[in-house]
């Protein structure tokens, strides 16, 4: 099988994770979405990986999904802190800030 | 040409007067008029010994010139401020200074009663040595410089009184004409120096030989502009009647007898310009016809005394441009009717004076009469100043009138006649309203406002109108004799030698005293015989009407100039408003707007911030597509 | 296969250790020590812990390596400049931080709930702002002197991180702070996505992680153009996003408006310095040789960045929201420095990183001043009359708006006008009027508060303004005496930055 | 000896005097004030004595590098045209302060401030004339703009804060755009021989004829707004209203100068060709200053407006003469910016003291001062005639050179400006008549004459009006060797008569 299917998979998952952030309101849903777009990355990496034939990108897979981990942990308590003193994840309704 | 150490001190005597008086303020109010006097007295000796200097060097040493410092030098624009005495400017320094103090000392009595006399005094000085200055400037830039200084001395003094508004305002148009005019002398300079490359007099006659036509016309016309200004001449007339708001003797000196002169010594002066420029000349001439007829003509009209009389001066003036503008022939004629005309106007002026001194101020004559039994010295000597300008011999205006007719005749042409029969018919109108003028002031019946108690002036007022008159009685002799103001003048003339004579000066005269004989009779005939009403009567002819209103000229000027300048003030600072600031304002309320607009993209929603990345993002790959395929 | 046991130059790597070494310390504080004793410890110790890496960064000024860890960090010229300028950044912005009026007792506590009300009347402080802030610090260290792009990712996420908590511990306005944290938190993830997408292209276009092998790529040009491209847009989003350039700014103005200002100076300055050192060496040098393939991108963008900022500033009414537009305004200056791609651009950028990040730590620093009894107070309306009330504020503040402005003899002239004449050199002469423009715009709204400080009469309900603590005012001290002396006599400076700003590939 | 550093630091000692003065003593602060502005003055009148008349080239020449990098130093220096105009900036300071002397109490801060501001304002008046190092001009007309800035906002009267803005907005913009040109400079010498400001240097610059053109106007454009000339004016009558008399005639008197100044220093030297190629266009734009400006000030109501406004017709003349390119046209042009400080100065304190006694600068609710108040009249009516060039007085002088001058080249400019003179008698005489003449307006019958101390505040400049109107040669003789230079360095020669041999 073509490798570069994997990259349309790949480009195919980035944006169906970058178009959810923008369509969806629940803040752990947008924040899932993310994930999935830093897992689309991931996917594009271990493809090129193979292509290029060095194991650079599965090196790069791994750190992305420790950061993606880190990033899980702080994003949480931000979305859980938020959500108790609104008692709503709707991003939408944070919107004090604006103009 | 001679070189001396001392004419400045005929400028800077008055002229020290009016800085003293001025600078010390009221601590000078006891002694600042007889100060003022003296000083213009000891100009006068002053002139009178240059005078005799004068006369006794021979005819080539007669020009004196005192050069005082470097005035202005750039370049080649090199201005000394220098002095010259020469024959035409002595006349002038001697009318100025005598004329100039006789009214100084009947000053003294006329305003002894204002709390302002100090004032009036440094005034008076400032004019002096303003008007000194003019004449004895060596080039046109020092000419200039007297040229608006006694504008400036005119309009302090026309509005003396100027918590009056309409004094203030008087003067304020007097002095605003008089710029129009000054306007053309600057632009007559600036033509010298682009096309001659100097300003001086001497410089300018020396280089008129090498200059085109065209420039000199244009600087005549220019030159001609100023005079029209400085001597109320057609079309900036207009400001010499207003003029008369100031003091009586204001009026005798500044606006009869010397300020309103300086027009015809600047063509005189300027004589090698005009003599080379024939359209300008021609110009001139027009100018001083039109004016002589029309200021007859207001003169006819005219009910309060000193506006009459600034009419006549007015019309004067014109027979003196007039002559100017004919030529070498009338340059000398000119100059004397100035002179004759500097006596009896000046002396009928103060005959004025004395007549409101005596009548609590009032100027209008239908409210005169019969005058000649309380003030009877008042009475010769404005009679004298009558005879004088209708010009009937052996008085004054008899010598200097008639020769300006006669070289009128004498010009040569088909214009002669013309300009010949306007000058005619101008004498008999001057006859008619002169003669009005007459009986109504001092014939008839007392038409007098209750309270008025008319009374002889002081001797301090008559001594002066006195001598004035024995002038007016003797200068033109004086001057026509053995053709001694021509044979001392006509060094700085070049005249082209005999002129054809059209009519013999006897007929002249004829013809002249036949034309007064006919104005006198007409007035005469309608002034004795009716009863003068108080009040100008309503039910006259249109053109009576028209007369009246000054031939129009401040509705002419006020439709054609100033509505048009107050509509074009008023639609500037609209412009300004509206245009030029509202533009910048568009520009910075569009700045505003456009940033209120972008601000509605910040709307507070986390989605629609990714969604402007992700645009961007979309974007950026749209244009790598576009750069790839 | 051999393991080679990694070499590393722990002189070179030193300063950024230290940060490491003393956030640990800092979370071993927290568990420790007692309550009381605690602000101060920490205090003392993120104070020493910048002082000791700005000293090692002052040691290694001459230094340059490629290999200080095994290709992964490069030190050099700029490398050292911009770690210091980080460093000295930081030392002020901790001094505001240290006020800790700023900061909520208890993070964890809902707004307005019992517990906080408790934890208040306790005396408890947000310590751990002190670690969080030095991890960020460390990020930043290791932000511009990446050698590879997963240590470019990994200090990209390492400076973000802390920064998305610290922003929302805001004492006052807890929900808008939350709120402020929430969308930069998102914002930031979804940016680092693109960032983490565009990295996979580039290593797919040269088949290398390092800055080295990428570099080799472009210059032997052999690789598929649409994965350099489209590798490079994406990258440059995360990149954008962090120094807030349109069209990727809109999380600047709710976040430096949500997050306690300390926070907000803190990240204003620090984040551009880190964010733009990053850009420099990654365009300078990995990149220099495809300069067709992102100037024009970053052209679009530094002019709509530098229009959309100035235009917008005008209209603000909060002079925190209005200090954010002026930053985006200065990103979109300061890219014209990255566009020149020359020396005295490189050297102006870091200039004007410097100077810039200064004045907006001291300009912060006088917006904590303005407080009434409910906190800062951030409308501008509020300000009106501040000059009489507080001239000291109000000077100070007006001061470093005239260095935002570029008005001469302030650090911000200096700086406009080199990186101005770098971007003219490299033939970007549109560029610099439309800068030139922005500049007039932008004055237009500095000058607006000018006004509104000395001239407008005050309202009724006026605020108070603190006398600053000694801290916040050797912080406020500090940052004006330097952008008044860079902008009498910057000679130093630029001489020092031009001897050492040279990048090694 | 260093003259010009000495010069410039003298007013910042004086305003380090004055910030150490207790607040309360007020008077204190004055003095020192005072002091100082005279102590600058003296400098200044021994260094015009020092002066050679007839080197062209630049005299007290200092020079210390600054920014190397950038090719920047401080580098100061004279020639006469700068020296005239520092001397025209040192006689004024005393007689703002003096004249001055109670207009800081209205203000927004205190009287130390406002003569911090003045005496800092003194400094940087001296340097922008006196820099001969392109940067360092630039950097002192931007930074002078600030305590005008303060001057205006914390001094003034009515709607001050606006009218600040408004300046402050205008300059900027206009220094923008010339920061844009010198950008453009500094790169080029960079390329060419070296980055430098130094004007000689950069005067050697090649450019194509089209950059040329563009960085002229980026100058031109800044010293046009600063000037001001029609249409980038409208600040001027804002600014001036709204600020305290002395403000407006250091405004006025000084600061504008810096736009013609730089005309010539700049525009000229710089980038002759593109003067050239301009020079049509400009003097369409200065006749029409000449003439708007005077329209508008007989248009307004408000007696410091009306001052602006023919300040912006005096501009004109001074354009004009600047860009007729002749000896003439340039040392009038000179010789006016100095005369025009002082009859506008005369003018705006007198107005200000017509003011400040009336509580309201609307020229109808005067009238009559002449009964009441016959020497603040007199002072009035005289800074007027100075004003409308009355010969005699100084500004007459120059403002017939620059007629003359501009007549010898292009003559229908000089003959439209020519009407300038006419408006002129309007625009001084209306406001004459209305706030001297008439009857005494109810309310100002207790109005007091001028006091000792703005007696002797007016009589200098009245002094230096009358005897430069009579006496102008020891200035121009310092002008004319530089003004001939910059004529002859510019190709230009003076339009010969045209005298033809018969």
């Amino acid at each position: 099988m073509d490798a570069s299917n994997y990259l349309y998979i790949s480009a195919l998952l980035f944006t169906i994770g970058a178009v959810g952030v923008v369509v969806r309101r629940n803040a752990i849903v947008v924040f899932m979405c993310i994930e999935l777009m830093l897992n689309a990355a991931n996917l594009s990496f271990v493809t090129f990986s193979r292509i290029n034939g060095n194991l650079d990108g599965q090196v790069m897979a791994f750190f992305t999904m420790v950061v993606a981990a880190c990033e899980v942990v702080v994003g949480l308590a931000i979305i859980v802190a938020i959500y108790r003193s609104r008692r709503s994840a709707s991003v939408d309704d944070a919107s004090l800030l604006k103009r | 040409m001679s070189i001396s150490t001392s004419l400045v001190y005929l400028i800077g005597l008055p002229f020290a007067g009016a800085a003293i008086l001025l600078l010390g303020g009221r601590r000078t109010d006891k002694w600042g008029h007889l100060l003022a006097t003296a000083l213009s007295a000891s100009s006068f000796a002053v002139g009178v010994y240059h005078l005799f200097q004068m006369v006794n060097r021979p005819v080539e040493m007669r020009p004196t010139s005192q050069k005082l410092f470097e005035w202005i030098s750039v370049g080649s624009f090199n201005v000394d401020a220098g002095l010259l005495l020469d024959q035409l400017s002595i006349c002038f320094v001697l009318l100025i200074t005598g004329v100039g103090t006789l009214i100084h000392i009947y000053s003294i009595a006329y305003m002894s009663e204002d709390r302002d006399r100090r004032r009036f005094f440094a005034y008076l000085n400032l004019f002096i040595a303003a008007m000194l200055l003019l004449v004895l400037g060596d080039s046109y830039l020092s000419l200039y410089v007297g040229w608006e200084g006694v504008g400036l001395a005119s309009y302090l003094l026309i509005g003396f009184w100027n918590q009056k508004p309409a004094y203030a305002t008087a003067s304020k148009k007097a002095f605003v004409m008089n710029r129009v005019g000054d306007m053309g002398l600057s632009l007559a300079i600036m033509i010298a120096f682009a096309t001659m490359g100097t300003v001086s007099f001497a410089g300018v006659a020396e280089q008129v030989d090498n200059t085109s036509e065209a420039a000199l016309t244009a600087m005549g016309i220019m030159l001609l502009v100023a005079a029209a200004g400085k001597s109320a001449q057609f079309p900036l007339q207009a400001w010499l009647g207003d003029a008369m708001a100031g003091p009586t003797p204001v009026s005798a000196l500044i606006h009869a007898a010397t300020m309103v002169t300086a027009g015809v010594y600047l063509i005189t002066r300027s004589n090698f310009v005009f003599d080379a420029a024939p359209t300008a000349q021609l110009l001139v001439v027009i100018v001083g016809a039109i004016t002589l007829i029309f200021g007859a003509l207001i003169g006819t009209a005219k009910d309060d005394i000193k506006k009459a009389l600034a009419a006549s001066t007015m019309s004067q003036i014109g027979y003196m441009i007039l002559a100017t503008g004919l030529g070498p022939i009338g340059y000398a004629f000119a100059i004397m009717h100035l002179i004759t005309h500097g006596f009896f106007k000046a002396g009928m002026f103060l005959g004025a004076g004395s007549v409101m001194h005596g009548m609590n101020d009032e100027v209008n004559m239908r409210k005169y009469g019969a005058l000649r039994h309380f003030m009877p010295i008042t009475f010769i000597t404005f009679g004298i100043g009558y005879l004088a300008i209708l010009g009937v011999p052996p008085f004054a205006g008899f010598y200097s009138k008639d020769m300006i007719i006669e070289s009128a005749f004498n010009s040569g042409g088909m214009q002669a006649i013309f300009l010949g029969s306007l000058t005619l018919i101008g004498a008999a109108i001057t006859a008619f309203y002169m003669t009005r003028v007459m009986i109504l002031t001092f014939a008839g019946t007392k038409r007098w406002d209750e309270g008025v108690e008319p009374h002889e002036s002081p001797w301090l007022m008559w001594f002066p109108m006195a001598v004035l008159a024995v002038g007016s009685v003797t200068s033109g002799y004086l001057l026509y004799h053995d053709k001694a103001l021509y044979k001392w003048l006509s060094p700085l003339f070049e005249d082209h030698g005999e002129h054809e004579e059209l009519l013999k000066p006897i007929v002249v005269s004829a013809l002249a005293l036949t034309m007064v004989a006919i104005g006198v009779s007409i007035a005469v005939y309608k002034y004795m015989r009716e009863n003068i009403e108080t009040v100008a009567p309503e039910n006259v002819s249109w053109l009576t009407k028209f007369v009246r209103k000054d031939l129009m000229q401040d509705q002419f000027n006020e439709k054609f100039f100033m509505r048009p300048g107050q509509l074009l003030t008023k639609a500037l600072v609209t412009t300004e408003d509206v245009v030029v600031d509202g533009s910048v304002r568009g520009v910075a309320r569009m700045a505003i707007g456009s940033g209120s607009g972008l601000r509605g993209l910040q709307n507070g929603f986390v989605r629609s911030y990714a969604a402007l990345i992700l645009v961007g993002a979309l974007t950026l790959i749209a244009a790598i597509w576009v750069v790839v395929s | 296969m051999t393991f080679t046991s990694p070499v590393l130059s722990y002189t070179l790597l030193s300063p950024m250790l230290i940060l490491l070494g003393g956030a640990l310390l800092g979370v071993v504080v927290e568990a420790f020590v007692s309550r009381a004793k605690r602000p101060t410890v920490q205090l003392t110790l993120a104070l020493g812990v910048l002082f000791l890496a700005l000293f090692q960064v002052w040691n290694i000024r001459g230094e340059q390596s490629l290999t200080p860890a095994m290709g992964s960090i490069i030190i050099d010229g700029p490398a050292v400049l911009l770690q210091g300028t980080i460093l000295i950044i930081s030392i002020i912005a901790i001094l505001l931080i240290a006020d800790t009026e700023h900061f909520t007792a208890l993070p964890a506590a809902l707004p307005g709930s019992e517990e906080e009300r408790k934890a208040i009347a306790m005396g408890a402080q947000v310590t751990e702002v002190y670690p969080l802030t030095l991890f960020a610090v460390a990020g930043m260290l290791m932000f511009p002197v990446a050698g590879d792009l997963i240590t470019l990712f990994v200090a990209l996420e390492m400076l973000s991180l802390p920064l998305y908590l610290m922003a929302g511990l805001s004492r006052r306005r807890r929900l808008a702070s939350q709120e402020s944290a929430l969308k930069y938190f998102l914002l930031g993830s979804f940016s680092s996505a693109f960032f983490l997408f565009g990295v996979a292209y580039l290593y797919g276009y040269s088949g290398s992680v390092d800055f080295a092998g990428i570099q080799k790529s472009v210059v032997g040009g052999s690789g598929n153009d649409v994965l350099l491209l489209i590798g490079i847009a994406f990258l440059s989003i995360g990149l954008l996003f962090k120094v807030g350039a349109v069209p990727f700014h809109s999380w600047a103005p709710d976040v430096y408006q949500g997050a306690p200002t300390p926070v907000t100076a803190f990240m204003a300055a620090a984040t551009k310095v880190a964010a733009f050192g990053a850009m420099l060496r990654i365009y300078y040098t990995v990149f220099a040789n495809a300069q067709w393939s992102w100037s024009p991108m970053l052209t679009g963008i530094a002019v709509i960045t530098m229009l959309l900022g100035s235009l917008v500033a005008v209209t603000q009414r909060d002079v925190k929201r209005m200090l954010a537009y002026s930053s985006i305004a200065h990103a979109g200056f300061l890219l014209l420095g990255v566009i020149a791609l020359n020396k005295s651009g490189l050297d102006s950028t870091i200039f004007y990183l410097f100077a810039y990040g200064v004045a907006t730590v001291g300009a912060f620093a006088v917006v904590t001043l303005v407080r009434d009894s409910s906190g800062e107070v951030t409308d501008l309306n509020r300000w009106k009359g501040l000059g009489k009330r507080s001239p000291f504020a109000a000077s100070t503040f007006a001061f470093f708006l005239l260095a935002f402005a570029g008005i001469p003899l302030t650090s911000g002239f200096i700086g406009k006008f080199s990186i101005f004449s770098a971007a003219y050199e490299s033939g970007a002469t549109g560029l610099v009027l439309v800068a030139i423009l922005s500049s007039a715009l932008a004055a237009f709204f500095y000058i607006r508060v000018i006004v509104l400080m000395f001239f407008s009469e005050a309202t009724e309900d006026g605020t108070s303004v603190e006398i600053p603590s000694i801290l916040t005012r050797t912080a406020i001290v500090a940052s004006a005496a330097i952008t008044l002396i860079l902008g009498v006599y910057p000679t130093p400076l630029l001489d020092f930055i031009s001897d050492l700003a040279i990048f090694i590939r | 000896m260093k003259w010009l550093t000495l010069l410039m630091f003298l007013p910042l000692v004086g305003a380090a005097v004055v910030s150490v003065l207790p607040k309360a003593n007020e008077k204190a602060a004055k003095q020192a004030a005072l002091v100082t502005t005279i102590a600058v003055l003296l400098v200044t009148v021994a260094m015009t004595l020092n002066f050679e008349r007839e080197n062209v080239g630049l005299q007290f020449v200092e020079k210390y590098a600054w920014i190397p990098s950038f090719g920047i130093n401080f580098a100061v220096g004279l020639d006469a045209i700068a020296l005239v105009l520092i001397l025209m900036s040192t006689i004024l300071a005393p007689i703002v302060v003096l004249a001055g002397w109670n207009e800081a109490h209205g203000g927004r801060w205190s009287v130390k401030t406002f003569y911090i501001l003045i005496l800092v304002l003194e400094t940087m008046m001296i340097g922008v004339f006196a820099a001969t190092d392109l940067f360092l001009f630039y950097v002192i007309f931007e930074a002078m703009l600030i305590p005008v800035y303060f001057l205006i906002g914390g001094f003034g009267t009515g709607e001050r804060a606006a009218a600040a803005v408004k300046f402050l907005i205008y300059s900027l913009v206009g220094g923008l755009l010339m920061l844009a040109s010198i950008i453009a400079l500094f790169v080029m010498s960079g390329d060419q021989f070296g980055h430098t400001f130094d004007i000689n240097e950069l005067s050697q610059l090649q450019m194509s004829s089209t950059t040329q053109n563009l960085l002229f106007l980026g100058f031109f454009i800044a010293f046009a707004i600063k000037a001001p000339v029609w249409p980038f004016h409208t600040w001027l009558p804002d600014a001036a209203a709204s600020a305290s008399p002395g403000t407006s005639v250091l405004l006025l008197g000084v600061l504008d100068k810096v736009g013609t100044f730089g005309m010539i220093r700049y525009c000229l030297t710089l980038f002759p060709e593109a003067s050239k190629t301009f020079t049509p266009l400009i003097l369409i734009l200065a006749v029409i200053s000449i003439l708007y400006g005077a329209f508008l000030a007989i248009g307004q109501k408000d007696i410091k407006r009306l001052i602006a406004y023919t300040s912006i017709s005096h501009f004109g003349f001074i354009t004009l003469g600047i860009f007729a390119m002749t000896t003439q046209g340039h040392s009038g042009a000179v010789l006016y910016m100095f005369n025009h400080a002082f009859s506008t100065a005369a003018l705006f304190l007198v107005a200000g003291w017509m003011i400040s006694r009336r509580g309201s600068s609307t020229i109808s609710d005067f009238g009559g001062l002449q009964r009441v108040t016959p020497v603040l009249a007199w002072s009035f009516f005289f800074a007027g005639l100075s004003s409308l060039a009355l010969p005699g007085l100084s500004s007459f002088v120059s403002e017939f050179l620059v007629l003359v001058g501009t007549f010898t080249r292009y003559p229908v400019h000089a003959i439209i400006a020519t009407f300038g003179i006419v408006l002129a008698a309007l625009y001084i005489l209306i406001p004459v008549q209305k706030a001297l003449h008439g009857p005494t307006t109810p309310g100002n019958e207790n109005l007091k004459d001028l006091n000792l101390r703005e007696k002797i505040a007016i009589a200098p400049v009245a002094a230096i009006i009358v005897f430069l109107g009579f006496y102008p040669s020891p200035l121009l003789k310092i002008i004319n060797p530089a003004t001939t230079n910059i004529i002859a360095q510019l190709g230009f020669t003076d339009p010969a008569p045209s005298i033809e041999d018969k």
